[in-house]
């Protein structure tokens, strides 16, 4: 929030005229109501975009945007500034032409229309998708300094949809199928192999984000969502489904998504998101201004459900206090924390900690070299460490 | 309810279902009829393949290597090729068949892409030059790396005590800074299109 | 959702070529990540769009814009799609110039510029906001045939913004403060008195709305949230807030915003948005097609606090069925209920009725005329009833 | 945590406050300095407000009548106007000042609003033509209708048994359908500008 204030400590602000005098949008009037028939942000948050790194892909056709998390409030990722992740850029798919079919060990294949799969019963969740590549850069070191480019791979929504297993029943599972075929109808033809139980606990193939008809970068007219599952799974513009009785080891979960361990091993199959969190605020995007009264604020999210608590320290993680999480929190859900501190002035060493309701605790880039060395890419749900120097700008750093 | 209890949808043909169902599992389940040659392959892959792959498959600035860097997984800068790294033959036909080449995904002939399969195989020294891919063929090739992937997920595998006051045994101190590198666009202004300043 | 397939059953669709032919976009590479930094919704979903009813107000500056129900999911309102309400049309605020001076009976007046509020601890809360004059064109008899212009004054949305009691202990009230008056910038200077211990209790001064800034439409860059109540009472584009030891008897609280009785006394200060519901498919936009398995859905929200049940009949409400009801079930906030049915193809009066956490049961139309008339205009929260035909249409119709 | 403990913001110069500060009350409290006649208000009034609210307040298409209405109020089409209406004299000085005219809204000076408030008043037999509003005058107006609000809200007005079967004596039948009237402007295709078919 605050485009236009992006940047701005309190108090930088040149004094304005008002009051005493009246502006210009007191005195006359503005433009009436369906100006816009589908409203738009105001003019001066025209800083408030996903943004890209170009060096980081060959082409932004298969390529990354980042939400400008340093700007957001609450929970609610609004549709517009929802991150991409496309490997094959963003198909214009018409959704009176889309089809979904599932078929494999069923007893009843079917071909869905989207007004077939809107007569269904529904669900809604609000769930975050967060790409397991989110920071994946900072591996080795300290390389990005933005809270948009170094975590902005994470967004929350509310989804709508129809349950995975409300559509497996109604084709009637034969007993040997163990694993679900998504893909997509991109022309990446996106794909990834669901184990079973998850597709039958809380998957959905949603056509709603927050509210309204999915957006294009998001799958429109339909995806699956996984909650607390790594992005890729969640396939977008689902074209199909097949049950099979074991995993079709596509590209997506060999080549990529596996995770290379320090002696050359790799693990596959690592789909959960485990419990991170983050300081929005202060952040390199918001530095502090004159010491004083803050508000450290920061989201926290597990995909093995709610966040049970965050800590934050302000020296590096000798020291934590507790800090209180607002409402509401949900499961595999975004969650807002925030830990009232007065800045002496003096740098400072900010962290945040995630404890989830698995008893997990939030760990450090340390342990997770020490577990994994430096070479997996994906799943680095390291705590952050922002350096407050004493001008009150905030810098990346990672400690020793 | 049971099966078809909203009946819903169309029942689809078996056409319907042949068209669209183009997955490839390493048991060979899925691969069709055809088959194509190392040298075959060679064409196809200079056509189609190699102004992004490099001639050799060596890769193009961003573009991805797939051959090379055999031994260098557990090293400082690993290289993730066919070769190297993946665990399975049938991943290949089935990705060039769905999403190769980029421009134009699912272009290609089945004889096509069982021939540039068989050369990028060839390129990494896993099959002869005499190899001729198909559906008995491809199933069998066995990966240099498929033995060394966990399919189970080990995690978690950090367990934390939450300590609150006085956690550390050293005094903290900054390892390193993404001050002064200069690889963050700017996140203010328009969307920074540019090189790094 | 699905503005392509607004208005047309499942089955009424061309059969389409695919499968077995791919369609053109899974065949090619689409735009690559930023190709909008903004996203926009999909051209397929144009007619999803705020709509006025033209014949309503003398000007559309002064004027009112509904939200499509028909086409949402879920509990949250895309921002784009929040219904509008202005006085003096939709001011254009520069957020650098905007401020907010409290004052009156306080220790201590202050100007705060928006940086400023930024730096107070902060709240946010899924919260309805509903017109009071929602539907109050029907009070005489079933006028329009929509649920967009019958029902479409109501939005939902996360808000995020300082409570108001936090202000008032920065600023310090004195103890004779009772009421707080609330003023907009825009030309309406549009100002409501609030009672101080709703003050105190659940209102915020909200900057953002869905994870971004406020949209302009809703109060850009600050507005009042005052959860559960009358619409107006969310002062909008805030620009003072004056605490005082009486109302102001101001126009929006005399000569509108009362509620005329038949004997021709008034009824002032009605703030509470009395529990209502309204089933949001089948509607008339939203008709069935072929008999068979529907989900009668809807969405039900009280002003004073939790849905705790809602009722669905398809006799006219001679018998009723408990509807179950949608996570998350929150304090005046929009609740999603949904009830399979299988309609036999004969013509069925719809109706829906909720039930909220202080026991009170939703109201026919008939009951409100005769407790107030029919010239109250404001807080029709009555039972909907649709008629479905038997070839499926569906319209809005008043019972004896 | 006591008053000023986050010490944000600016402390407003009394000049900051006068000029934002322009709700007026009932009890006067509020009302500059200043007046103006019945008089004085007419020309106000037509130079500013008839060519909306009609030569003598009655009104034109959409906007709103400011005067007549006066014993409507319990009839089938009741009019509320300032005179039939409005509770207390000083929200028309307060929305007057605030609002009007609509296209330039706190553009009078506190005379011409003093003017205009006596005038409007005249219009509705509240004053008679040689009064001149201020701020000693203006709160001690009485307004015809003033004492048939009540300020407490008597909801919930209407308790409901949760009935669940057979809940109505009677059949029922629709006494109203929206069908055919032809009010309701299109809710698909763009946005439905003109009028209704
Ligand atoms: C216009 C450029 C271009 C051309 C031509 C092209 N590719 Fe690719 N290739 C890519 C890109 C970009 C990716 C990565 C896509 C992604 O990550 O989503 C890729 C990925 C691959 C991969 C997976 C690499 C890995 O490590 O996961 C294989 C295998 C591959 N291409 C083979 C081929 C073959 C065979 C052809 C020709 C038939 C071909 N490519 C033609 C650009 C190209
Ligand atoms: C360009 C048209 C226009 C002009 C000129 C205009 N008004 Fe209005 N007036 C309106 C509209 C429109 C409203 C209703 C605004 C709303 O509901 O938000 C209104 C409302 C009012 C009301 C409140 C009516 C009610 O019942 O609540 C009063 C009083 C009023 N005007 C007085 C005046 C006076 C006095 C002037 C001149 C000094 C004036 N108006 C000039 C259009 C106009
Ligand atoms: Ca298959
Ligand atoms: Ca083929
Ligand atoms: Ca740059
Ligand atoms: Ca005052
Ligand atoms: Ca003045
Ligand atoms: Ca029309
Ligand atoms: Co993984
Ligand atoms: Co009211």
């Amino acid at each position: 929030v605050g485009g236009a204030l992006a940047g701005l400590a309190p108090g930088a602000l040149a004094k304005s005229k008002y009051p005493p005098e009246n502006p210009s949008w007191t005195l006359s009037l503005g433009p009436g109501v369906v100006a816009d028939p589908y409203g738009m942000p105001s003019p001066f948050e025209s800083e408030v975009i996903r943004r890209n790194v170009p060096w980081l892909t060959a082409d932004k056709v298969s390529s990354i945007s980042f939400t400008p998390l340093q700007h957001l409030k609450g929970i609610i990722t609004p549709n517009g500034l929802f991150f991409e992740r496309h490997h094959a850029g963003r198909p214009e798919v018409d959704p009176q032409q889309h089809r979904l079919m599932i078929h494999g060990l069923v007893e009843r294949p079917i071909i869905l229309s989207m007004a077939d799969l809107q007569r269904l019963p529904s669900v809604s969740q609000i769930n975050f998708i967060e790409c397991p590549a989110n920071g994946g850069m900072e591996w080795r070191g300290a390389q990005l300094n933005s809270l948009q480019f170094l975590h902005g791979m994470v967004s929350c929504a509310e989804w709508t949809g129809v349950r995975l297993s409300t559509l497996l029943q109604e084709v009637g599972m034969k007993p040997e199928g163990k694993w679900v075929l998504a893909e997509g109808a991109d022309g990446a033809a996106m794909t990834r192999s669901i184990p079973m139980a998850k597709a039958l606990d809380d998957v959905i193939v949603a056509y709603a984000q927050n509210g309204e008809a999915l957006r294009r970068e998001q799958g429109y007219p339909i995806r699956l969502v996984v909650p607390g599952w790594e992005g890729n799974t969640h396939v977008k513009w689902l074209r199909r489904l097949e049950v099979g009785d074991k995993p079709w080891m596509q590209r997506e979960e060999t080549s990529k998504y596996t995770d290379l361990m320090a002696d050359g091993s790799a693990r596959g199959f690592t789909w959960v998101m485990e419990a991170k969190s983050v300081i929005t605020s202060p952040c390199p995007e918001m530095p502090l201004g004159q010491k004083g009264v803050y508000q450290i604020e920061g989201l926290a999210w597990s995909g093995n459900g709610k966040v049970k608590a965050v800590d934050v320290s302000v020296d590096g993680g000798m020291n934590w206090q507790q800090a209180p999480l607002r409402e509401p929190v949900l499961s595999k859900s975004l969650t807002r924390f925030a830990l009232e501190w007065a800045w002496d002035g003096n740098p400072a060493l900010l962290q945040s900690r995630v404890i989830d309701e698995t008893g997990y605790v939030q760990p450090t880039l340390h342990q997770l070299r020490k577990a994994r060395g430096s070479n997996s890419i994906y799943h680095k749900n390291a705590i952050q460490t922002w350096k407050v120097n004493a001008d009150g700008s905030v810098i990346n750093v990672q400690l020793s | 309810e049971s099966a078809g209890y909203y009946g819903v949808g169309e029942t689809p043909t078996e056409e319907q279902i042949a068209a669209w169902d183009i997955d490839i599992r390493p048991d060979g389940a899925g691969l069709p009829e055809g088959s194509g040659s190392v040298d075959e392959g060679m064409a196809v892959y200079e056509t189609y393949c190699a102004s992004c792959h490099g001639a050799f498959g060596e890769g193009m600035g961003r573009y991805p290597k797939l051959s090379g860097g055999e031994g260098t997984l557990a090293e400082d800068r690993p290289e993730k090729t066919i070769g190297s790294y993946w665990p399975y033959a049938s991943t290949l036909w089935d990705y060039i068949h769905r999403a190769m080449p980029f421009f134009a995904p699912q272009s290609l002939t089945d004889d096509q892409v069982y021939a540039v399969t068989a050369y990028v195989l060839n390129l990494n020294y896993i099959v002869d030059g005499d190899f001729v891919a198909n559906k008995d063929t491809l199933p069998k090739v066995e990966m240099p790396n498929s033995g060394n992937f966990v399919w189970e997920d080990p995690r978690p595998d950090i367990q934390n005590e939450r300590c609150m006051s006085d956690c550390k045994d050293e005094e903290v101190s900054v390892a390193d800074s993404s001050q002064g590198k200069n690889l963050t666009p700017s996140t203010t202004g328009p969307l920074d299109e540019g090189l790094i300043e």
